[in-house]
């Protein structure tokens, strides 16, 4: 069986799908532009675009960890908020390495006491995160509340620190990230156990892979790139405040489509990549569809929603879809 | 006594401020309060409310999400004996007439939000700007709503046009900054921005820095710390708001019901108190962050001269005679006056 | 490079919860043999195995290899110590390529500084495959893209890239087709050669005797005696195995009727890559059996008769009412059972008790007077297959992942032959059953027939083929190669002949 | 095997246990009765606790179809926005008959296009279900802008209809509700098959159940509890204002808790029971911690994140959980 001929085949198949996909996004941006008089496609606009889009490809770099080994964690959204106010904290003492180095300990942190939530209690981690994500925005509004008391309101940057959250720095990192994602996710022994759990719990288990192991290291892998996220989160908005009610829940919506984009090329593109064009697609959308006139808060919502729905289709049709 | 008091939403700043203004004023008053966090659903503050009355307290301070609730939460009070007074969130006119059937209604304190975009809808129109865009809140929430409402009717009213509104859901800040972006892409000639609400405001006024170079005139309503910073540096030409005190003054005229002196008006029924919206300049900065948010605008002896308890002569005119002179300049004199500042004080505040 | 090694356990036991699996089971297994492993379903061996290989736990007693106490704590932990197992279930990771499953947890031998390198792990597999002689499966694809018999054969390359001194494999010949049977065997013969111990799970008695050197037969958890096996016999197995005599294994009874009218018909049949126009006739009161290699395509057929897989052309007819089965409601509204191969993925709620996995397939047989179901009937109904399928275990209630695979079998051939039928498809019906129990089904074939009932039986045994079949239909590539008569007389080699 | 006497006494062990857990419930109340001066025992009280747990429990015996046949919806919380909305618009027209059915024909409608679009799409119920809160928040938000531009605002019932959503009435709908539901999960087919299909779809299927004909099903029963759910609801808040960006997502939270609570006692009650003991446990236990004084908002919610990865752990030791 398997001569190398239909491999090549399927390789040559692959680039050209892949080349078919940009033209297609390529042609749907040049519509966009001549529909909104020349407005989309100028350098501004898609620096404005891309740099929207760093942070969620960031959470959703995390994301892919800990999806793929069966840990949906709903509270991430809660978890940005904790990890950038620290964040801003420790920036504000210790400059860029302390608005980085804040992120990343309270992301992993804070990841690594849900994987631990989530392993030794056996808890559906959707249902663990959920109670997670009530705890934790309790802690923001205890801080928030201790804050305002005291005739101030959570820490904010004001000016300083604000470059990492700005064009070029914030495109900039998506570099390196990429490079690290994609070595980490195909190319090591964590990524590739990662994946093997979350395709087959048992079987993975007799091949002598310890599971509970590798979903612990997704989970911390997942909080270092939600760290840095947040880290540069809080470079963008400079402060965040705090909210309850599960509000944060949402957070996990625009990752978790990009992810699902991701996946639904998963044939065409390696899903690291994915994501990238996931967010940019996004981020281009949303853009667009103000350009465009369409209503914010109730159209771009619907428009939003259905895509999800038809981006979730298509990414099902494949066998190896990242979110199960 | 023990006064129940509902925040409709933790971790939303305004509320949170009125919150603490509430907690301010129980404590002048030698009163205990109770807070609760409706996390903003409505059933929940409902809920809240009867729970309140369960653990006993003598009173309770209500911000309701919706009018409906006015009537069911009176009702409530009513049964348990337990009076009730509104804050910030007023009565439409046919629910207060019911309300008023209600001997345990002891009135409301709050502010028209309509009145919050009136006057900037105005103000703008009146500068010769021609178009803008507004970032608000959430679709549907009556606060936004209706300060949208009232921009877009005074400033279409003016011969303005308003061309388009970015409702900033629940995404918070990085949310809004990025509709604000994307907005300013799609209007780049709009003369003027407008946003209703604090958090939004902030990541506007940080959009808008980029775009210095359009020129675009910037409005807000509803201050908060990064925004009093912007007014000071200019990024905001004008802003409303402030520092909501009905929270507090509604605790006062709970403690005067509760002290056997249910304040009326002028008409015998239980009053409605509208708070002015005062407005903010730039200069007025520092004697903001100094007098309102380090310490409070009101001295405990201020809050405690508008109950029976501390001021036999307590009365519907004390609480209209405070709000009446509650601007910016007032509160400064008066606490010049006072001597809780000084001279020095009042140089740096540029008076 | 015959390292002097033995392998023994001594006394050792395990239960799971009150079920005593193993009990105080005590063997010495010799470097360069090949030990077959014997005994009814649920007797114990994969348990014993599972032991020997660190998937489990023992609760008591010791094991040694190389005269050095023996202790694994996992899998890994077994494989550092040459031994490695393929288990009796599906051991391949659906969501990751060929080559990543075979070295999964192993692949630092690839890493530069923790990152893998690809290229060099696809030659050392392929070097794999070429060394042990096993045809190549392509080494890009998702395990999930690959047959039973492939993933059973990418388990074995992974079990054999450790090199490991004990190679224990149980019951992979059940899925394997003739070819790689053939091929497993040369294999086997040649790690014996190199002193390797190979221990060898199989409820195809012929093939124990022929491959083992010893057999050890274990019941009901307990080992009942280790023999040579040369001067062994099959009736002599069996009634160590079985603790009786078993005297005839089919009960072939001629069909009443040579010619009686079809039940179902099969027109022009095609699945796009898998079957090309396959038509046949199925008749009232026959066993029709179909053969064949393992890509054949028999085991797809059947899927497609009970409306399944969707038949890219052609048709499946019920003969008496003439309507089109082309979806499983109409298959089963017409009294068509299916039992599929699969059991654990494909035909038990492994979860689930024996109760609701019994009931389901006939849940219109417990609804009460006012439409509701009743509790009692259930349990009733339950309670009565438990006995006549002899299905071993604590009761009713009992999850099915608890029962050993063959009483998974009778659970899952109870639920659908309990029901009233008209037609019956039964895939590899025997696969991982015991003797006394196997026997059982072929006599229930038999006398089902006689009601007139039209079955069809799948499997890869021939010699199942030839003792239960009035007609063997053998296909070969997806396509009918030719239907044998029982009159003109079966014989296994002018079939085996047609099938390759 | 399987005479009766360890049947009987597995009875007999089960009435025992079932007394014990009451038993110790009423103990815990006694001693919050006296640490909140005698005011939690009151019989006042008592109605409120009941009464405050009567909209989670119909909303609960709902999920617990949709859940069982592994069909979690995140969307609910939009779903009882936009059908009280619905029941408070013909209640106004024609009474309580209107304000029921109104309800009804909502919940029963909407969960239907759930289930349509999560088996259509087999797209992972919970993903979907957040792109159709997205939709169904949005016709929420629309519906409130064209209420406003006109002047209005969203329907009201003023002081009409609200009979159905006061003490005594919303208590006793509990028992017809628990009759039907019982019956309908515990002794129809349509119950055996949701459990069924929840338990090992691919099977029931090979077993001739139709799964997806079983799940849609289950989406509409859980239709039916939704809907009276939302009727009770309209008529218990008078007005429900439509919420936007997700934030009807946390709605679930309180019945996935009582699920998980009864789930946590299935070896002890049947489910459908065990969820009435979860929902006024619930509603008892925060009327508690608001009479002790701990502050809402941030440690109730502490606490209650904790109580539902406790229930969780607990509800997880048992083979058959309803959520997975
Ligand atoms: N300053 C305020 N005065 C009165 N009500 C307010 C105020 N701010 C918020 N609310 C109410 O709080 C609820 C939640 O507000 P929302 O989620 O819109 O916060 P936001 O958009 O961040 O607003 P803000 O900037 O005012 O904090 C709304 O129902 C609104 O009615
Ligand atoms: N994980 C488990 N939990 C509970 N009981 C188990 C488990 N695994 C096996 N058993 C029980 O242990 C006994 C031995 O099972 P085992 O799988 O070893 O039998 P086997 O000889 O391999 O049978 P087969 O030939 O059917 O594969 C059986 O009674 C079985 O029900
Ligand atoms: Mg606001
Ligand atoms: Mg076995």
């Amino acid at each position: 069986m398997g001569d190398t001929h239909p491999m090549l085949q399927r390789f040559g198949k692959r680039r050209m799908q892949q080349v078919l996909v940009l033209a297609g996004l390529l042609l749907v941006f040049l519509i966009i532009h001549f529909a909104t008089n020349f407005r989309f496609l100028t350098g501004r606009n898609m620096g404005i675009i891309v740099s929207h889009a760093v942070i969620p490809t960031f959470i959703t770099w995390g994301l892919i960890f800990s999806f793929t080994s069966g840990m949906i964690d709903l509270s991430i959204g809660s978890i940005v908020v904790l990890a950038s106010n620290f964040a801003g904290i420790l920036g504000l003492k210790f400059g860029y390495v302390g608005l980085i180095l804040g992120g990343l300990v309270a992301g992993v942190l804070l990841q690594a006491l849900n994987g631990f939530v989530f392993l030794k209690t056996k808890i559906p981690p959707w249902v663990a995160g959920l109670g997670m994500a009530m705890i934790y925005e309790s802690i923001g509004a205890v801080y928030s509340t201790a804050a305002v008391r005291s005739g101030g309101m959570v820490v904010s940057l004001g000016s300083q620190l604000r470059g990492l959250g700005q064009l070029p720095f914030n495109v900039l990192m998506l570099v390196p990230g990429l490079i690290a994602v994609y070595i980490l996710f195909c190319r090591t022994s964590i990524g590739l156990n990662v994946r093997a759990v979350g395709s087959d719990l048992r079987v993975t288990k007799e091949m002598g892979i310890d599971p509970n192991r590798a979903k612990f290291l997704s989970m911390l892998v997942c909080g270092v790139f939600i760290g840095l996220g947040s880290a540069i989160n809080q470079s963008y908005v400079g402060q965040l405040l705090p909210r309850t009610g599960l509000t944060t829940v949402s957070t996990i919506f625009q990752p978790l489509t990009a992810v699902l984009i991701a996946s639904s090329m998963g044939a065409i593109f390696n899903v690291v990549i994915g994501v990238v064009i996931g967010t940019i697609s996004l981020s281009a959308l949303f853009n667009a569809l103000t350009l465009l006139g369409v209503p914010s808060g109730t159209w771009q919502e619907v428009v939003l929603g259905m895509l999800v729905i038809a981006v979730t289709i298509v990414s099902m049709r494949g066998e190896e879809g990242v979110v199960k | 006594y023990k006064i129940g008091f509902n925040n409709a939403l933790s971790g939303v700043y305004c509320l949170d401020i009125l919150e603490n203004f509430a907690v301010y004023g129980a404590e002048a008053l030698g009163v205990d309060l109770m807070v609760v966090n409706d996390e903003g659903t409505i059933e929940k503050s409902i809920s809240n409310v009867e729970n309140m009355i369960a653990s006993g307290v003598d009173g309770i301070v209500y911000f309701g999400l919706s009018d409906a609730t006015f009537a069911i939460v009176a009702k409530m009070c009513a049964d348990a004996r337990v009076p009730l007074v509104l804050y910030d969130h007023l009565p439409t006119p046919d629910t207060l007439a019911h309300l008023r059937n209600n001997p345990y209604f002891a009135g409301a304190v709050g502010e028209d939000d309509y009145d919050a975009g009136y006057p900037i809808g105005e103000f703008a129109a009146a500068t010769g700007a021609k178009t803008a865009v507004l970032v608000t809140g959430n679709r549907g929430d009556t606060t936004h709503e209706a300060r949208v409402k009232g921009f877009t009717e005074a400033f279409e009213g003016a011969g303005g046009k308003v061309l388009d509104i970015a409702w900033a859901a629940t995404g918070g800040r990085a949310e809004a900054l990025k509709k604000s972006e994307d907005l300013l892409v799609a209007y780049p000639d709009v003369d003027v921005v407008y946003t209703t609400s604090g958090e939004p405001a902030v990541a506007t006024m940080e959009v808008l820095q980029k775009y210095a170079d359009l020129g675009i005139q910037y409005y807000v309503t509803d201050l908060d710390p990064p925004i009093l910073e912007g007014l000071q540096e200019g990024k905001i030409s004008a802003a409303n708001g402030a520092h909501w005190i009905n929270s507090g003054l509604a605790v006062a005229l709970l403690h005067n019901f509760l002290e056997g002196n249910p304040i009326k008006d002028a008409n015998g029924q239980a009053p409605v108190f509208h708070v002015p919206i005062i407005v903010l300049e730039a200069g007025q900065y520092k004697a903001y962050e100094e007098q309102w948010l380090n310490n409070m605008p009101f001295t405990p002896e201020e809050i405690r001269n508008l109950s029976v308890k501390y001021n036999p002569a307590a009365s519907a005119e004390s609480f209209e005679t405070l709000l009446a002179n509650y601007s910016v300049e007032q509160r400064i004199m008066d606490k010049f006056e006072a001597g809780i500042i000084t001279e020095e004080d009042l140089e740096r505040y540029g008076f | 490079m015959t390292k002097s090694f033995s392998l023994s356990v001594a006394d050792v036991s395990k239960s799971f919860g009150p079920t005593r699996a193993v009990i105080d089971v005590s063997l010495d297994f010799r470097a360069g043999e090949i030990h077959g492993l014997i005994g009814e379903n649920g007797s114990g061996k994969s348990t014993l195995l599972s032991m020997i290989a660190g998937i489990h736990t023992r609760d008591k007693g010791q094991m040694f290899k190389g005269g050095q106490p023996y202790d694994p704590v996992s899998p890994a932990h077994a494989n550092e110590q040459g031994v490695s197992m393929v288990v009796q279930e599906l051991g391949l990771v659906d969501g990751l390529t060929v080559a990543e499953n075979i070295f999964l947890g192993k692949t630092d031998q690839f890493a530069n500084r923790g990152v893998i390198n690809l290229r060099k792990m696809h030659r050392a597999a392929e070097e794999a495959f070429a060394a042990w002689g096993i045809s190549q499966v392509p080494l890009d694809v998702f395990a999930s893209s690959l047959t039973v018999e492939e993933k059973k054969l990418v388990e074995l390359v992974r079990a054999l890239s450790t090199d490991p001194d004990v190679l224990i494999l149980d019951e992979i010949t059940a899925a394997f087709s003739h070819n790689n049977r053939t091929a497993l065997y040369k294999l086997l013969a040649k790690l014996k050669a190199q002193g390797k111990l190979i221990l060898f799970v199989s409820h195809n008695l012929p093939e124990a005797l022929q491959l083992c050197d010893r057999l050890t037969v274990l019941k009901d958890g307990e080992k009942v005696d280790t023999l040579d096996s040369k001067g062994l016999t099959e009736d002599e197995l069996k009634r160590l195995m079985v603790g009786r005599e078993i005297k005839e294994t089919y009960f072939y009874t001629p069909a009443k009727n040579e010619n009686a009218e079809p039940v179902l018909v099969a027109d022009g049949i095609t699945v796009d890559g898998v079957l090309h126009n396959v038509s046949f006739e199925l008749r009232r009161g026959e066993v029709l059996g179909l053969g064949g290699l393992s890509d054949s395509g028999i085991h797809e057929l059947g899927k497609v008769l009970f409306g399944l897989t969707r038949a890219d052309q052609g048709q499946v007819i019920f003969a008496d009412t003439g309507e089109r089965i082309d979806s499983l409601r109409k298959a089963i509204n017409s009294g068509i059972a299916y039992v599929p191969k699969d059991r654990d993925t494909e035909a038990l709620m492994v979860r689930a008790t024996i109760e609701d996995n019994l009931c389901l397939p006939s849940v219109d047989a417990f609804v009460g007077p006012l439409g509701f179901l009743s509790p009692r009937k259930r349990k009733k109904f339950a309670g009565e297959q438990l006995e006549a399928f002899e299905i071993k275990a604590s009761g009713i209630r009992q999850a099915v992942n608890q029962l050993s695979g063959g009483n998974r079998q009778k659970v899952s051939l109870a639920s659908w032959l309990s029901r009233p039928n008209k037609i019956i498809i039964l895939d590899s019906p025997t696969r991982g059953v015991d003797v006394g129990i196997t026997a059982n089904i072929y006599k229930l074939i038999a006398e089902v027939k006689q009601q007139g009932i039209g079955i069809i039986l799948i499997s890869d045994e021939l010699p199942e083929l030839i003792g239960c079949s009035d007609r063997i239909l053998i296909m070969k590539n997806g396509a009918v190669a030719r239907i044998f008569e029982r009159a003109e007389g079966f014989s296994e080699n002018s079939i085996v002949e047609v099938m390759i």
